[in-house]
């Protein structure tokens, strides 16, 4: 077989664009980390919520669905911001990755409640720019990509500019740096929590939205692989680490679609963590974590 | 949903293995469902005359939930057998539920009607008596058989017509398939028969995808590489919307594409939109396309009692089940009894006028060997309706019970060499 | 003459277990869905002990399906092609399972936590992929996998007697060796180890071998939980490496009590029979909402699972008294 | 200005304080003095709020402040120089500094903590992990000071400082508390703190056992042995 | 017995251990001082294995065990008190003194003897009967002390590495424990300790290091150091004067 330029580009595309939804989710689950020294596992559902918030919308609305994050990141807000007061916080300290135990019941919860509500059937939209394509000169490609890998910069780039130049964004740094020395700030860290969870959520919230507008189909059960490769993905870039999480997520996308390329996608789950356990071999505290203790 | 526990004479109880959660839960709606219709239509007419009462008496359905699972499976089936103590199962559909809870119906000697299982790892078992366990459904050789002489007979011919291509140059088939037991079933059999009956046939690519999975953009992509003039997918109606659009938008995959039966529903149609235009199905039960001939008007009436019981479009899987149902009454009609050696041994010789689906023969038999029942298969290719805004199903092939012709859109472009 | 040990209660109750667990063949009598009901419940404790038995040495896996499966695998497949008798093919699977769970277990001494639940996890995705590959298929059926012998062959009379007492036997005595092996100087290293790397190994610990057994035998009691399910079955598939098979131990664990041989037992057994009362209800998406309220609420307010529940009653109540008073 | 009135602290079963009461009065350095474990850090993280009192009441200018979060503690005025510092290590000086001032969201004074460390000028662009001990500690109270406390608690301010900064930390001290700072200090470089401070406190075992002016304090004998070494 | 040879240890641009060397002679105590963060507790722990030195060796009759871990120079017979005893929470202060006498330096005693033993070891430091089977998470300061001290007992080491035990001790309790250091070291261990009370390390010490700043910097015998300028003026302080007893 003769590989061609654009058929190579054309595979690192949708990597890039494989990425951008893992990169979301993931900063988002490191975002939480960093504050709370906590693993959401079940971030895939809010993923998940995502898509059918965009979904109900849209169907309702018949806005553009690209309008809907506007409605998708502050509805996860608060849907984020209740899961993490009634299931999180009376945990918090506790230990023991008890997060872990108490994600598995609440992926169980907001599935089958979400299942309930709306049936578990596979459900899916379609984008209004779908028919319009860009020429990139090698590869043509659909503008929804495009306008996604845009969503996600403009995310990223305002998650910054929030983290480093507001009060409270400089707050949450603090207070993953070190929540007692914030907490002799006048933080209060408990808000901080909430804060800090309703982002991760609302970024999980958006890479729903962006999931559905891409015309990926979805139903309840949809956000776990997506989640169990975004914890992948943190603890590969190094737990709490923003830019570890960036890294990672472009790293298990470029690697995911190029073994789907040559292996076949039968493997493309199994890479990720055959990259991972090459990494944590290597370094036990993955690419940008620090040596603790 | 249990029903009360009646007098084993006075009512016959059917369990019904079904998917109620789980992923699979949305085909499990609709096999119980499809059954549920079936028992009260028969009950409708008095029930099943059974010659032993001499009387008529009704069908009582009793649900078996195998919550998609091995140990759901296990556990619904032994209640359904020994709690329940039903006279007769229906329905089962993953192959891995349905393997992991036929030795104990082997064990209980229960007839079960499976419509699911399609793997002949099922059904061909020779480890335990299958003996009790008749299969209505087309086992994966039969539908692919069928994808394959289509695309032999009609495609093949069109396109090398169309574009003038050289006789001796062999079709370039795509394969992309469910990495499971019904995907590589399906490449197993497309391979093997290929080859079996030396079909100038060359198959160019065969990609894997996880179950469930919505992202098949490089999948494509390297498909697209290999130059195709037509993929052969083998996929969960979840996972053909997204196929096709990906396949035609965003890899721009100028080809068509064949897919089958299990995804001839009405979301695919509504799903897919105009990207879905052209496209093949191979297929046995649709709820547009409806064959004409003997089954048609029962057909018809099915669809139409499931929408108003329902609301909604009763499935491949519900049909098959449906006719499960009454092929259980008849067995035990003719067996004039509800003893399950005596109901087994009617079923196997059960002859019987095919219902809503075209079955060989236009009889409902299962085949001596392994107990399989035969359905002619027939494949639609999809058109745009206007009046609809969706595109619908059209039989195009075989030739008996063709609607339209064949047709290569426009954009087709074969593939190269 | 009443023996030492029997005087303490939770022997007794250990005992009174084991009798009804004997009698309740008696009990159930030919229902066939009653035994299956068991003999699953029996298999999963078996597999929650031996998840179970991992906690003790401080490490978490996410993934022990992979265990189950590679057991209910390499058991079958030693008993078909090889022909020696299915129950030391089990253990002679078991062994081999054991062997790769040592393995696995070398990438993960010096991960912890977070780190170490994710690579399990992995491990279990990995070890499907690698089972379903095709160069693999001709041995291990691929996806449609491939029939496996019964424990005990339906022809012999009384079989549905014999698999439960034989399953029965192996569960004992699995948690009478997992509680042989706490109560040695192997448990007590394995405690140290747990609760503090560093003061273990100023002990003269070294912690790598002994999590390197934990890990063994907790994947050796697996594999053999893993063969008595695909036994009972009568068939393997490769979805035996899912997800679900890897969190069900975890549940049954944390609900009935980590850190304690009694937890799983009676995790499994409260789980287990709550899902089929649910099921018998008619419920189908509410039964997994139930479950994870429930998980949930366990943790947060039984941290130490429904074993201590009699202990916590009693600690209420003394408050409210104290607080009359 | 701090008033402690008969505190009891336990972590879970192991009780670490005994009825202890301690009064700070305005404008006064008290020393707290102990040896290890004795519970001084126990007692001001619970004057903090970080640990929870089993019983006893605080009162702060006069308004209880017991059971408190942290934050609203702070918000009082009263303010903590942890023993462990709790930096925020990756970011800069002048990052951590700024946060001082998170209450009142503004950098107000962020020039006169320079004047008082003219060190931390220099190094404002550095991240505060990469600081020496000293400089550490000095940020740490400048910190502190960013949100414009009435009352500030040092705990061991010298840990880990070289005798060079042991110096100008204390000195600093001094400084702050003739500009009418009140400071509770704990420290176990006995000797120089009681020589700047009015009166100090003795805590053993999680009892106060004696307290009184700090210069009478270094001629006691029981300090003299115990703490002073001689 | 022990010879430390020009080891350095740092921690990311902190130089904590500078070109250390330092001997110690079979039956000796040695008292190892200096300010906080001198780096006493990072020596030791390179002594014990916590942490290897980035260079320089370490020799444990003549046997280089600079790249021995914690375990490995434990069964070779140098037994440690950590500065701050966390130990084993969820065990039992019997347990935890237990398991180091069943895995300890080399002799594999049975259960039984070792429980025996390690009562022996408890008993002998002065641990309170009564909290043998508390947990040790509950345990005060004095009391963790204590099980460390009878851990490290336990082991049958033939040398001691004991890190501020004595710290928070009142002067009675003090003089006790004094007792025992010397008790030790007449049965023939071998004892370095660090000590930030100078009384105790002057009336126990034979010889004692002093570290400032990662070096050493002082050696001899504690009158010696004691009048060691550079001793003083980083250390002691310049008002300090040793006083004759
Ligand atoms: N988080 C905790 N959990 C349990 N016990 C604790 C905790 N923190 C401190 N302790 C115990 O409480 C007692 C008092 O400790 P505290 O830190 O208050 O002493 P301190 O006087 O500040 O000592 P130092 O001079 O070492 O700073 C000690 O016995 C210590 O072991
Ligand atoms: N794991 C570590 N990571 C980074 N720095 C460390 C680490 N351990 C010790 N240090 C630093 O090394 C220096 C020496 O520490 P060490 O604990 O050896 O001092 P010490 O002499 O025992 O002091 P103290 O009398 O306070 O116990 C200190 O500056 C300390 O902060
Ligand atoms: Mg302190
Ligand atoms: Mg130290």
């Amino acid at each position: 077989m003769d590989l061609h330029i654009d058929i190579i580009t054309q595979v690192l595309f949708w990597g890039l664009y494989t990425g951008c939804i893992y990169i979301l989710l993931a900063t988002g689950l490191n975002l939480i980390f960093g504050v709370m020294k906590i693993v959401n596992f079940a971030h895939g559902e809010f993923l998940m919520l995502g898509t059918y918030i965009t979904f109900f919308l849209f169907v309702m609305s018949g806005f553009n669905p690209y309008v809907l994050l506007c409605a998708s990141i502050p509805l996860l807000v608060v849907i984020g911001v209740i899961v993490e007061r009634l299931c999180f916080r009376p945990i918090l300290g506790t230990g023991k990755l008890n997060e872990i135990f108490v994600s598995i019941g609440l992926i169980y919860i907001i599935q089958n409640l979400v299942a309930r509500i709306w049936t578990d059937e596979w459900k899916t939209i379609q984008s209004p720019f779908r028919d319009i394509s860009v020429d990139l000169g090698v590869i043509q490609v659909p503008l929804d990509y495009l306008i996604i890998m845009a969503v996600t910069a403009i995310l990223l780039i305002s998650l910054y500019i929030f983290l480093h130049h507001t009060w409270t964004g400089q707050a949450i740094r603090a207070t993953s740096q070190d929540r007692k020395g914030a907490m002799l700030m006048g933080i209060n860290v408990e808000r901080m929590d909430m804060v800090t969870f309703g982002i991760g959520a609302a970024l999980a919230g958006a890479a729903g939205t962006l999931w559905a507008v891409s015309g990926q189909v979805f139903n309840p059960y949809m956000g776990s692989i997506p989640a169990i490769k975004a914890f992948a993905i943190i603890i590969l870039g190094g737990l709490g680490s923003i830019p570890g999480a960036i890294v990672g997520g472009l790293a298990v996308g470029l690697v995911e679609n190029g073994t789907a390329f040559t292996l076949g996608g039968a493997w493309k789950d199994a890479v990720s963590f055959i990259l991972l356990i090459i990494v944590l071999i290597i370094r036990p505290t993955g690419l940008f974590g620090e040596d603790s203790e | 949903t249990e029903q009360p526990a009646s007098e084993s004479a006075e009512s016959i109880k059917i369990g019904v293995v079904a998917s109620m959660s789980g992923p699979a839960s949305t085909t499990g709606k609709d096999i119980w469902q499809s059954a549920e219709l079936a028992a009260q239509e028969i009950n409708a007419q008095g029930g099943v005359f059974v010659k032993d009462l001499n009387k008529k008496i009704p069908i009582t359905l009793v649900q078996g939930d195998d919550e998609s699972t091995r140990e759901g499976g296990i556990k619904a089936v032994s209640k359904l057998i020994t709690q329940d103590n039903v006279d007769l199962l229906v329905g089962g559909y993953s192959s891995a539920v349905v393997s992991a809870h036929q030795s104990i119906v082997a064990d209980n000697k229960v007839p079960y009607i499976i419509s699911g299982g399609s793997s002949t790892s099922v059904s061909h078992r020779d480890d335990i008596d299958t003996s009790y366990m008749f299969f209505h459904r087309p086992n994966t050789d039969d539908s692919a058989k069928a994808s394959i002489l289509f695309i032999d007979e009609m495609v093949r011919p069109e396109i090398y017509k169309k574009f003038n291509l050289p006789d001796d140059r062999p079709l370039r088939l795509a394969l992309i398939f469910q990495d499971s037991p019904f995907g590589k079933g399906q490449q197993g059999a497309v391979r093997n028969l290929t080859q079996d009956l030396n079909l100038p046939i060359e198959i160019v690519a065969e990609e894997t995808f996880k179950m469930g999975e919505s992202d098949f953009r490089t999948a494509l992509t390297s498909v697209k590489a290999k130059k195709p003039d037509i993929i052969y997918a083998v996929t969960f109606l979840n996972e053909l919307i997204p196929l096709t659009q990906q396949a035609r938008r965003d890899v721009g995959l100028d080809t068509l594409i064949l897919s089958i039966e299990n995804n001839d529903d009405p979301d695919y149609y509504s799903g897919v939109g105009a990207l879905g235009d052209y496209t093949l199905m191979e297929s046995r039960f649709s709820p547009y396309a409806i064959p004409k001939g003997s089954t048609s008007e029962r057909t018809k009436k099915f669809l139409e009692d499931f929408q108003t019981k329902y609301g909604g479009f009763a499935g491949m899987m519900g049909a098959a089940t449906y006719e499960s149902v009454y092929i259980a009454a008849k067995a035990i009609e003719n067996a004039g009894t509800v003893q399950k050696d005596a109901v087994r041994k009617a079923l196997s010789e059960i002859s019987m006028d095919h219902m809503i689906e075209v079955m060989k023969d236009q009889v409902i038999r299962f085949s001596p060997d392994y107990q399989e029942s035969s359905f002619d298969l027939y494949v639609e290719q999809m058109k745009m309706d206007p009046a609809v805004g969706e595109i619908r199903p059209h039989i195009v092939w075989p030739e008996s019970i063709r609607e339209t012709g064949f047709v290569i859109p426009d954009w087709y472009q074969p593939g190269s060499p | 003459m009443i023996p030492q040990f029997l005087q303490e209660r939770r022997y007794q109750f250990a005992v009174l277990a084991f009798i009804v667990a004997i009698l309740l063949p008696v009990i159930v009598g030919s229902n066939q869905y009653y035994r299956t009901v068991l003999i699953l419940m029996l298999i999963f404790i078996i597999y929650a002990s031996a998840w179970n038995f991992l906690t003790f040495s401080g490490q978490g896996s996410l993934g022990h399906a992979a265990f189950f499966g590679l057991g209910g695998y390499f058991s079958s497949l030693i008993a078909i092609n090889s022909g020696i008798p299915l129950i030391i093919a089990v253990f002679a699977g078991a062994c081999v399972t054991a062997g790769i769970g040592v393995l696995i277990g070398m990438t993960c001494v010096r991960l912890r936590e977070w780190f170490l639940a994710m690579v399990t996890f992995g491990f279990a995705v990995i070890i499907q992929t690698l089972i379903v590959i095709s160069q693999l298929s001709p041995i291990t059926g691929g996806w449609d996998g491939f029939a496996v012998p019964k424990l005990i062959p339906s022809s012999i009379p009384g079989s549905p007697n014999l698999e439960y007492y034989g399953i029965l036997a192996i569960a004992v005595g699995s948690i009478l060796v997992f509680h042989l092996l706490l109560k040695s100087k192997i448990g007590l290293a394995l405690a140290a180890i747990r609760e503090n790397e560093m003061e273990a190994k100023a002990s003269g610990i070294n912690p790598v071998p002994f999590k390197l057994f934990a890990f063994g035998i907790s994947s050796f009691i697996t594999a053999i939980a893993g063969a008595l399910e695909v036994c009972h079955f009568g068939y393997i598939s490769p979805e035996i490496f899912g997800t679900d098979i890897s969190f069900w131990p975890i549940i049954y664990s944390i609900t009935g009590g980590l850190g304690t041989l009694a937890g799983p037992i009676i995790g499994t057994i409260v789980i287990s029979l709550l899902w089929e009362g649910l099921n018998a209800l008619g419920f189908t998406y509410e039964r997994f909402i139930v479950i994870g309220i429930l998980l949930i609420l366990t943790i947060i307010f039984l941290p130490k699972g429904l074993v201590s529940l009699p202990e916590r009653l009693q600690y209420l109540k003394r408050i409210k008294t104290g607080d009359e008073k | 200005m701090l008033n402690i009135q008969n505190l009891t602290v336990s972590y879970s079963h192991l009780q670490v304080l005994w009825d202890v009461s301690l009064e700070v009065k305005k404008g006064e350095i008290v020393t707290l003095i102990g040896s290890n474990g004795s519970g001084k850090t126990t007692l001001v993280s619970s004057v903090m709020g970080f640990v929870p009192a089993s019983s006893g009441t605080i009162t702060f200018a006069d308004t209880p402040i017991t059971g408190l979060p942290t934050y609203e503690i702070v918000h009082h005025h009263l303010n903590l120089v942890p023993e462990t510092r709790k930096l925020f290590g990756k970011m800069t000086v002048r990052e951590n500094l700024m946060l001082g001032s998170y209450m009142n969201h503004k950098d107000f004074d962020i020039e006169y903590i320079y004047s008082l460390f003219p060190i931390l000028q220099e190094r404002q662009d550095q991240y505060a992990g990469t600081l020496s001990g000293g400089e550490q500690q000095m940020l740490a109270i400048g910190r502190c000071l960013m949100s414009g406390p009435e009352m500030i608690i040092l705990d061991e301010p010298s840990l880990g400082l070289s005798p060079k900064y042991v110096h100008t930390v204390l000195d600093t001290i001094n400084a702050l508390n003739k500009e009418g700072l009140t400071i509770l200090l704990v420290e176990q470089n006995v000797k120089r703190a009681l020589e700047i401070s009015h009166r100090a406190y003795i805590i053993e075992n999680g009892r106060i056992v004696l307290s009184g002016p700090a210069d009478k304090m270094l001629h006691d004998p029981h300090v003299k042995e115990a703490y002073l070494g001689m | 017995m022990l010879n430390v040879k020009c080891v350095s240890k740092s921690f990311g641009g902190l130089q904590a251990v500078r070109n250390v060397d330092m001997t110690l002679r079979e039956g000796e105590i040695l008292g190892l001082v200096g300010p906080n963060g001198a780096g006493k507790t990072t020596l030791l722990n390179m002594i014990s294995g916590v942490c290897r030195p980035d260079a320089g060796g370490i020799y444990f009759e003549e046997e280089n065990i600079t790249r021995l871990t914690l375990d490995a120079i434990c069964k070779r017979g140098i037994a440690k008190t950590f500065q701050h005893p966390r130990s084993f929470p969820g065990l039992s202060a019997k347990e935890g003194v237990l398991i180091s006498a069943l895995y300890g330096n080399g002799h594999k005693p049975g259960m039984k003897q070792a429980q025996v033993e390690a009562i022996e070891c408890l008993q002998r430091v002065g641990f309170p009967d009564e909290k043998l089977d508390c947990p040790l998470g509950t345990l005060n300061t004095i009391d963790l002390r204590k099980t460390q001290l009878a851990r490290a007992l336990a082991s049958k080491p033939k040398m001691l590495l004991l890190d501020e035990i004595m710290t928070g001790l009142t002067p009675s309790e003090g003089k006790e424990a004094i007792k025992l250091i010397r008790s030790l070291r007449d049965e023939g261990l071998t004892i370095l300790m660090i000590e930030h009370v100078m009384k105790i390390i002057m009336e126990v010490s034979d010889r004692v290091v002093v570290l400032d700043q990662g070096e050493k910097i002082a050696e001899g015998t504690p009158r010696e150091v004691a009048a060691d300028e550079r001793v003083i003026e980083s250390y002691l302080g310049e008002q300090y004067h040793f006083q004759e007893h």
